[in-house]
């Protein structure tokens, strides 16, 4: 792998920059692999980067129905924060967190990962009861959170109403001040580029059509768009399309698919120096490196594929924005997509073994697994690679559906993203 | 000598008025009919701005929206400021104020403008392979720097005090696009007596015809015809930016930003919703510039943009022209400049069948260099037998041909295809509904292609700063999909999302990898076709407009005494009634000892309310609480919850029974939504065979808790000749009486654990029995109390509040209520799942009470739950506290909490971890006060 | 009544009226029409009225009833007995708006997604819709006359946003 | 915003009026105490959430209050036909796959 440095960049801009290689070879399918990943997002990418680079694992290939990245990797707002409330979903966030912290040298990728502060703004006495069982399960838990007044939380983000004359002034918030963002896209790069160097096969537009299976209902290899694959072993990572891969093996899961709108604004110079997330507006928002203000809207009231919303879904969003930061009524949307999220009943993901053997899932991170991505490869390499669970993720089984350990983050902490 | 540029007659403008403004502190006159961008260069001014990454300076390129590098930010007064406007969209008018982005100390002298020098160091993508070492540096020193660089104009930085609407529309036909082919089309359909909008982005319809004085009558005549239709509705300055599922468009309508701040009144902008049975798409074409070495300088613009400037605002660009083409519309641009007085020095056509134009200097080649910094002086041509050639001009146009604004199809999920002979991508599959008419079509004339030299310094966005070599880098590294080549060089990304570059992009791209352009495709095209106002969007939304606010019958009362609110969904509810120089805590202190020895009344109105009737009523009730009703006597009442299926609990509430077939019941205030939904769901698709109806009653009836020792008297002297009795009217019970004329229903019952009442009256009396009511508590020396001291007041009693004590996770037996399941009965709602192992498991979290050891400490609702009392990091935790309060009946401080094993754990001590040290508790029941409820009965 | 009107349009703020919700099947349907004087009106989104009587369909077995006079409820009870229905007094739970004049509808459009052309709402059609944030009623009394209900509680948010729509209406 | 054909009301009405109910022909135990854990937590949680045509539950809740059925395209979005809740969903539909 061509290491990527500053004084690499200053040698390549002598030779007007003709001398870099591909980031990743564009590898085309082999007859069979060890373990096939289904979908070339962060989390499929990353957790072929940490078979190979963990577990010496070699004869891997990710294969992408389109171009890696362009799901909900390449769509989310890129909200990075591990205070989840539950003990379970403390230990994966954190997990992940934890790798963030050293992705850009791990993977020697710059992915922008700027903990710039996650402020959780309570409205009203219900948030600000959530928001403090949070902080303090957050301490004892031993992640950095911490509960502010409306007057430390305008000194940490200047552009806040805090006036109690606004239809919902601010009670106070919690800040994790290692929280924040990351460069959506180079995660993806990032990931593929350090893998494809360990061998690992990146396989674009190349759609997984069906499933094979053995007499015994084992897992037997693919069907793709571009052939044939046999492998025993195959990580399910499709994010809103899960339901529809599942499928091609006979399983149905908990879980729907719903479109989830983002928008960006003009460019602007900093004025947002920190995420600020709204669970009772409904809104949150932070600024990229490049003066856009990312905007996270809602989903759509019903299921969908279409990656794209509705207009009342985003309009909903920017008024709510527009009440929270009054200056920014005047600036105006660029640009609004939509991605595919797959949600499950408690709005925590599934990872780990499926009934049909050989068929891994890592999936249902609905709105909320872009800063696991990390981690969740990380774990899910794990389990692959050893056949059973990593304890972490053990909670997480498909199995909690039908004993009832639900891991219910939604309707306990009503924080989504 | 002012607007030396202008042209002495003719066009759209009104020579008689003068305008004057200012650009960057400058000075200037105009007329109106101008936009910024005509009047600038009626003056001479090409430099307008500064590129993003490099500093570049820039100039017009284009007369319209495409506008990828002519931003400004206007100044209209306090909290009007907007930056990022394009000069080519902005109407002049008196006054108007100015100035240039993205430059320090200023536009000409820039010192952003080293990024060029260092241009070679950061390529496309550059960021991604530096600032890695060392790695605290990002954070601390290399992000913040990039964030400096970032963004740019400035965002306001006071509220926005203009006001923005909103309106539905319906129409038959909606044309997008006011130019000659959409004004035909609206003539044709209105003839078909069908109902028209026709929306078009500029300040006035005409679209080309604007600028072709030959087509002049023509359009006014079609405006005329289109002006006499009732059934046909024009707006102008309004730009259609979204196409939804089943015809849906969202235009948006710009409506004073184009007058004087102080003449300017209403709305600044409208969202219009239109949802239309067929649109018409008359959307025109855009023009390509030419992506050759130095094609950014000011003074480099479209060709076509040169001839709206000549001929529609009468500014002449320059005086020597040199226009680079591949199409033959350039020629009529030529034309009309050389009429408007300019010397066209040479047409460079590019193709190789270029057009005979015996009058023009036709030169067979392309432009290979230009020289000049922030005005362009020249340019090199290239001949086509590799020879060279410099000439010398002061404006130098460029078209590449025309490609049709197919946004908004693309938005609708039409398709394009790749046309060989135009060199460009056309409509090819039309969504139902939904038409192409004019240069949108792809009915454009002859053109071809143009060469593309990959050079450093050949920019393809203007905006973004991208060249054609930062494509091919790309596309070295791997970058293959143009979706990837997009977002690793920005290419397409900036305000203009494109609209003169992607398609140069997509042919770079396309060469680079050797494959055929429409192999490459065109990156996706997404709301909104220009950017729009977020304000526009909200339209009224603000304040008391932005979520509704809700009051309750005591609204009134509650203001004038002292009533402190807090925010409850939508209502606005009372924490407490303060009286001067009391504290909070004094207050509440003072309504819970009130309600404990006197007397004290409530306003509950919030609470949801449900009249249930039909004959099968029982029998619903049976299925959707956990309790059984069989047995429930007419005029008595229940406590009752009900669960989710999944066996939590959803909601609680007291269920009366009115009549054998009637019930009133309530729900928790933010609940009565989704119970109702709950219950219809249940009625409507499961249980068919049940003849109820639920009739949602929540605002005609206000409630009102009259509690304690006292309530009694109250309620006595209320309603004299009711013959209330404690046997009569036991606890739990409900009488139907009348009251002042108006039905009235009263249920003893009690959330606070004092013997107390509810009425209900019609809420249009609310406000004169809230009155009534205070005034008898008054005398009594009772008092109003709000939701801090009905929590203290419940919480004492060990009464759960959905939400608080429970959290989607929590079962009726995890509060201690299992007993209430009606063991007789058969299924329920949410029965199965309670004996699901994790439900049934032993140990679970359960309710309790805990009492901190030392009297003076307390701790917050949320705090954690452990063994030891100082735990380390990552310690289970045994349960949580759900409410935690100063109880002044018992002079102490109490708390729930949902703990592991709870009830098996009373007595034990436990710890909750505070961040000045732990607190040792002592686990004890839920119910503090009165655990055999003999107050209740009064 | 408070009114508030501009050029083409006016919104006049009604006090409550006797309002009663019927539910029940065909033949509670009949016997109901039969002691309220006013049969209930059988098409969707339809009203019946006589004088300042009216019956609203508001659901396949849902009427909204409409009359003044004293003792309405006694009398349909009684024409009711001994079938299954539901027949319940909502005179106070409403807060209503007439709005008039010949751009009624264009105002009402800033808050209301309906086609509210005379051949989409005609005379005499009524329904529940939203307005805006808030859920509401409906009903197209004549031409120039729309009566609109919404929660009591959401009275003054409808009467602002009329206000504010009034004052920036679209030209006709 | 999507234009949903109530059947109730017969007419078609944008998305505010409604909310979504999930996917429809569902069938609830007869009998839930009956049924295995694994039985009831399939019919609790369980979707097939395809993609393509989907039966889905509606609910006309600004409106006329009733719930019914539509069969929608999950890829276009279009609503292909709305029935009553008591009637049959449309000859030839395939409720939704796998
Ligand atoms: C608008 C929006 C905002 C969000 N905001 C945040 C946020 O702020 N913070 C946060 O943490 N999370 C957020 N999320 C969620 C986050 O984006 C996702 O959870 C995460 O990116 C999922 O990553 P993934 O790698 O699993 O999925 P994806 O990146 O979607 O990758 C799945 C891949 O599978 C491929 N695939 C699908 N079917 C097939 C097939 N048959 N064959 C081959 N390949 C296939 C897809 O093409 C896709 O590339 C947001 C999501 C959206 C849509
Ligand atoms: N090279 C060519 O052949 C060429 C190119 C362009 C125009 N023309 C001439 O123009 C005529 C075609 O006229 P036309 O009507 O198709 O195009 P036009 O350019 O005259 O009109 C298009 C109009 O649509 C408006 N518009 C574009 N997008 C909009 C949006 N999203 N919302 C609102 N308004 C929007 C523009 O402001 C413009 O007024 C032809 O007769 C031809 O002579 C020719
Ligand atoms: C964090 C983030 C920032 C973005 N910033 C921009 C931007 O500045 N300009 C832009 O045109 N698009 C921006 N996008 C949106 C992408 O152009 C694109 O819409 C998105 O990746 C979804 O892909 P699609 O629209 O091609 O389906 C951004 C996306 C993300 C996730
Ligand atoms: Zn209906």
């Amino acid at each position: 792998m061509q290491r990527f440095s500053f004084l690499q960049l200053l040698r390549q801009s002598f030779r007007n920059h003709e001398g870099w290689e591909p980031q990743w070879r564009a590898a085309s399918p082999k007859a069979a692999y060890d373990v096939v990943i289904v979908g070339g997002g962060g989390h499929g990418l990353a957790t072929a980067y940490y078979l190979a680079s963990e577990h010496g694992l070699r004869n891997i290939a990710v294969v992408e129905k389109g171009w890696i990245g362009g799901g909900n990797t390449g769509r989310n707002t890129t909200i990075v924060r591990s205070n989840y409330l539950f003990e379970e979903s403390e230990a994966l966030f954190e997990h992940s967190m934890k790798l963030w912290e050293g992705l850009s040298q791990a993977l020697n990728y710059n992915v922008m990962y700027s903990p710039r502060g996650v402020l959780v703004l309570a409205h009203n006495t219900t948030d600000a009861q959530v928001i403090r069982r949070h902080v303090h399960a957050n301490r004892l838990a031993g992640i950095d959170n911490e509960w502010m007044t409306p007057e430390q939380a305008k000194d940490f983000c200047p552009i806040l109403d805090i006036s109690r004359n606004v239809r919902y002034p601010i009670v106070g918030a919690s800040l994790q001040r290692r929280g924040g963002t990351a460069r959506h896209d180079a995660v993806a790069w990032g990931y593929a580029r350090a893998a494809s160097a360990l061998g690992v096969d990146i396989i674009e537009n190349c759609e997984v059509t069906a499933i094979r299976r053995d007499a015994g209902g084992g897992v037997q290899g693919l069907e793709t768009t571009r052939g044939e694959i046999a492998t025993r072993k195959i990580g399910l990572v499709t994010a809103g399309h899960t339901s529809v891969v599942a499928a091609m093996a006979g399983l149905r899961l908990p879980m729907e698919s719903y479109p989830l709108q983002a928008l960006v604004s003009e460019p602007v110079k900093p004025v947002m120096p920190c995420v600020v997330m709204s669970n009772s507006i409904h809104a949150y928002m932070s600024q990229s490196d490049k003066g856009e203000l990312v905007i996270g809207a809602g989903t759509d009231a019903y299921t969908s594929y279409s990656q794209r919303g509705a207009l009342h879904v985003a309009q909903h969003t920017l008024d709510a924005l527009c009440e929270l930061f009054p200056i920014v009524r005047r600036l105006r949307m660029l640009r609004s997509w939509g991605g595919i999220v797959d949600v499950t009943p408690d709005r925590s993901p599934i990872i780990g073994k499926s009934p049909v053997e050989g068929l891994f899932l890592n999936c249902g991170w609905g709105t909320g697994g872009f800063k696991a991505t990390p981690g969740s490869g990380h774990l899910f390499a794990h389990t692959l690679a050893k056949n059973e669970a990593h304890p972490i993720v053990a909670p997480f089984g498909l199995d909690r559906f039908r004993t009832g350990a639900l891991v219910d983050e939604s309707t306990a902490a009503a924080v989504a993203h | 000598m002012t607007q030396p540029f202008r042209l002495p007659s003719g066009g759209r403008i009104d020579r008689a008025r003068v305008l004057r403004f200012s650009f960057d502190g400058r000075a200037f006159e105009g007329h109106p009919g101008d936009s910024l961008a005509s009047a600038l260069l009626a003056n001479g001014v090409h430099l307008v701005g500064r590129s993003f990454k490099y500093h570049r300076p820039r100039g017009i390129v284009s007369a319209g929206s495409e506008e990828p590098n002519a931003l400004v930010t206007i100044d209209r007064g306090a909290g009007r400021m907007t930056p990022n406007l394009r000069a080519t969209q902005i109407e002049l008018y008196d006054g108007l104020v100015a100035t240039s982005q993205n430059r320090w100390p200023s536009l000409e002298f820039d010192i952003g403008a080293i990024g060029q020098f260092a241009s070679r160091l950061i390529p496309a993508g550059f960021y991604y392979k530096t600032f890695l070492w060392p790695p605290r540096a990002w954070k601390h020193l290399y992000e913040p720097l990039i964030r400096r660089a970032a963004g740019l104009g400035k965002a306001p930085g006071e509220p926005d005090p203009d006001t923005y609407a909103h309106q539905f529309a319906h129409c038959d036909v909606l044309v997008v696009g006011g130019g000659p082919a959409g004004l035909q089309a609206a003539l044709a359909a209105a003839a078909q007596a069908e109902s028209v909008i026709l929306c078009d982005e500029q300040p006035e319809p005409g679209g080309s015809a604007l600028h072709d004085p030959a087509r002049a009558s023509e359009l006014s005549d079609l405006l005329a015809k289109l002006r006499a239709l009732s059934h046909v509705r024009i707006l102008q300055r309004t730009t259609a930016f979204g196409m939804f599922a089943q015809n849906f468009v969202a235009l948006a309508q710009r409506l004073s930003d184009h007058i004087e701040p102080s003449a300017a009144s209403g709305p600044r902008e409208r969202l219009w919703q239109v949802r239309a049975k067929r649109i018409v798409l008359a959307t025109g074409a855009i023009e390509r510039p030419l992506v050759f070495p130095g094609n950014d300088l000011p003074g480099v613009m479209l060709a076509e943009a040169a001839r709206i400037y000549a001929n529609r605002f009468c500014a002449l660009p320059g005086k020597r022209i040199v226009i680079a083409t591949s199409a033959d519309s350039a020629y009529e641009a030529a034309g009309d400049l050389r009429r408007a007085g300019a010397e066209i020095v040479a047409i460079v056509d590019a193709r190789e069948g270029r057009p005979i134009a015996d009058d023009f200097n036709v030169i067979a080649g392309a432009i290979i260099d230009t020289k000049g910094r922030a005005r362009i002086e020249g340019c090199t041509v290239q001949l086509a037998d590799g020879s060279t050639l410099p000439v010398d001009c002061d404006v130098l146009l460029m078209s590449g041909g025309w490609t049709p604004n197919a946004s908004l199809l693309s938005q609708a999920r039409g398709a394009l295809r790749f046309e060989p002979i135009l060199q460009t991508f056309v409509p090819d599959v039309l969504p139902p509904g939904i038409s192409c008419v004019g240069a949108c079509a792809g009915d454009l004339r002859p053109q071809g292609d143009a060469s593309r030299p990959i050079h450093p310094k050949a920019f393809v966005d203007f905006q973004n700063d991208v060249t054609s070599a930062d494509i091919a880098l790309a596309v070295r590294e791997g970058f293959r999909s143009i979706e990837h080549i997009k977002r690793y060089t920005t290419n397409g990304m900036a305000t203009d999302q494109g609209k003169t570059s992607n398609l140069n992009a997509m042919m770079i791209a396309a060469a680079e990898r050797s494959v055929a352009p429409q192999d490459i495709g065109a990156t996706t095209f997404r709301p909104p076709y220009t950017p729009v106002t977020f304000g526009t969007f909200a339209g009224a939304s603000r304040g008391e407009l932005f979520e509704p606010v809700r009051r309750l019958p005591s609204h009134q009362w509650a203001k004038a005494h002292g009533g402190v609110f807090e925010d409850a969904g939508q209502w606005k509810r009372v924490s407490c009634f303060a009286r001067p120089a009391e504290t909070m805590r004094d207050c509440v202190n003072r309504e819970v000892l009130t309600v404990r020895k006197k007397v004290g009344v409530f306003d509950a109105s919030s609470l949801g309310k449900i009249e249930l009737a039909g004959p099968d009523a029982v029998d619903f009730l049976n299925r959707i609480y956990i309790n059984d009703f069989s047995a429930l006597a007419i005029g008595r009442c229940r406590y009752a919850l009900m669960l989710h299926e999944s066996g939590v609990v959803l909601d609680d509430g007291i269920v009366a029974r009115l009549a054998e077939d009637r019930f009133h019941i309530t729900t928790t205030s933010g609940g009565i939504g989704h119970v109702l939904q709950h219950m219809e769901d249940f009625l409507q698709t499961e249980y068919t065979d049940l003849r109820v109806w639920l009739t949602d009653v929540t605002e005609q009836w206000a409630t009102f808790a009259i509690q304690g020792p006292l309530a009694g008297n109250i309620v006595q002297s209320l309603l004299p000749d009711a013959g209330l009795s404690q046997a009569s009217l036991p606890h739990m019970s409900l009488r139907e009486l009348v009251w002042n004329g108006s039905d009235l229903r009263l249920m003893r019952a009690s959330f606070t654990g004092e013997a107390g009442f509810e009425i209900n009256v019609p809420s249009v009396q609310g406000a004169a029995l809230w009155d009534t009511l205070v005034d008898a508590a008054e005398r009594l020396d009772g008092c109003a109390y709000g939701l801090e001291a009905l929590n203290v007041l419940r919480a004492e009693k060990g009464y759960i509040i959905v939400g608080q004590e429970t959290d989607g996770s929590v079962t009726a037996d995890d509060l201690g209520y299992g007993k209430m399941v009606g063991a007789r009965k058969g299924d329920f709602v949410g029965k199965r799942s309670l004996s699901l192992p994790h439900l049934a498991a032993k140990g679970r979290k359960q309710l309790v009470g805990l009492l901190p050891l030392q009297l003076a400490q307390t701790f917050e609702e949320g705090a954690q739950i452990t063994q030891a009392p100082h735990p380390a990091s990552g310690t289970h935790a045994l349960g949580h506290v759900t409410t935690a309060f100063w109880s002044a009946t018992l002079d102490r401080f109490i708390a729930l909490a949902l703990l592991e094993d709870g009830r098996a754990r009373i007595g034990q001590t436990l710890h909750v971890p505070m961040p000045a040290g732990a607190i040792a508790v002592q686990v004890t029941s839920p119910v503090f006060f009165d655990p055999d409820g003999s107050r209740l009965r009064g | 009544m408070v009114e508030i009107s501009r050029g083409r349009a006016a919104v006049q703020m009604q006090a409550a009226s006797g309002r009663f919700v019927f539910r029940g099947g065909r033949d509670a349907a009949l016997a109901c029409g039969r002691g309220f004087g006013l049969a209930l009106p059988a098409p969707p989104l339809w009203s019946s009225d006589i004088g300042d009587r009216a019956a609203l369909w508001l659901g396949p077995d849902e009427w909204l009833l409409i009359a003044n006079e004293a003792g309405t409820l006694r009398v349909l009870r009684d024409a009711l007995a001994g079938m299954a229905h539901a027949l319940v007094d909502v005179s106070s739970r409403d807060c209503l708006f007439d709005i008039c004049g010949p751009d009624a509808a264009l105002l009402l459009n800033a808050a209301i997604p309906l086609d509210l052309s005379e051949q989409g709402f005609p005379i005499g059609a009524c329904t529940r819709t939203v307005f805006a944030k808030a859920g509401a009623t409906l009903w197209r009394r004549e031409r120039e006359i729309f009566q609109l209900s919404v929660a009591r509680s959401h009275g003054d948010y409808a009467q602002r946003l009329l206000d504010e729509a009034l004052r920036s209406m679209p030209e006709p | 915003m999507l234009l949903i054909r109530c059947p109730y009301c017969e007419t078609e009405r944008p998305e505010l009026e409604f909310r979504y109910g999930g996917e429809a022909l569902l069938e609830r135990p007869k009998d839930p105490a009956l049924v295995s854990d694994d039985a009831w937590t399939a019919y609790l949680w369980t979707c097939k959430n395809p993609k393509g045509p989907h039966a889905e539950r509606w609910r006309h809740v600004h409106g006329c209050g009733r719930f019914f059925n539509a069969a929608r395209n999950t890829v276009s979005d279009l609503i292909v036909s709305t029935w009553r809740v008591d009637d049959s969903p449309p000859a030839n539909f395939d409720g939704g796959g796998a």
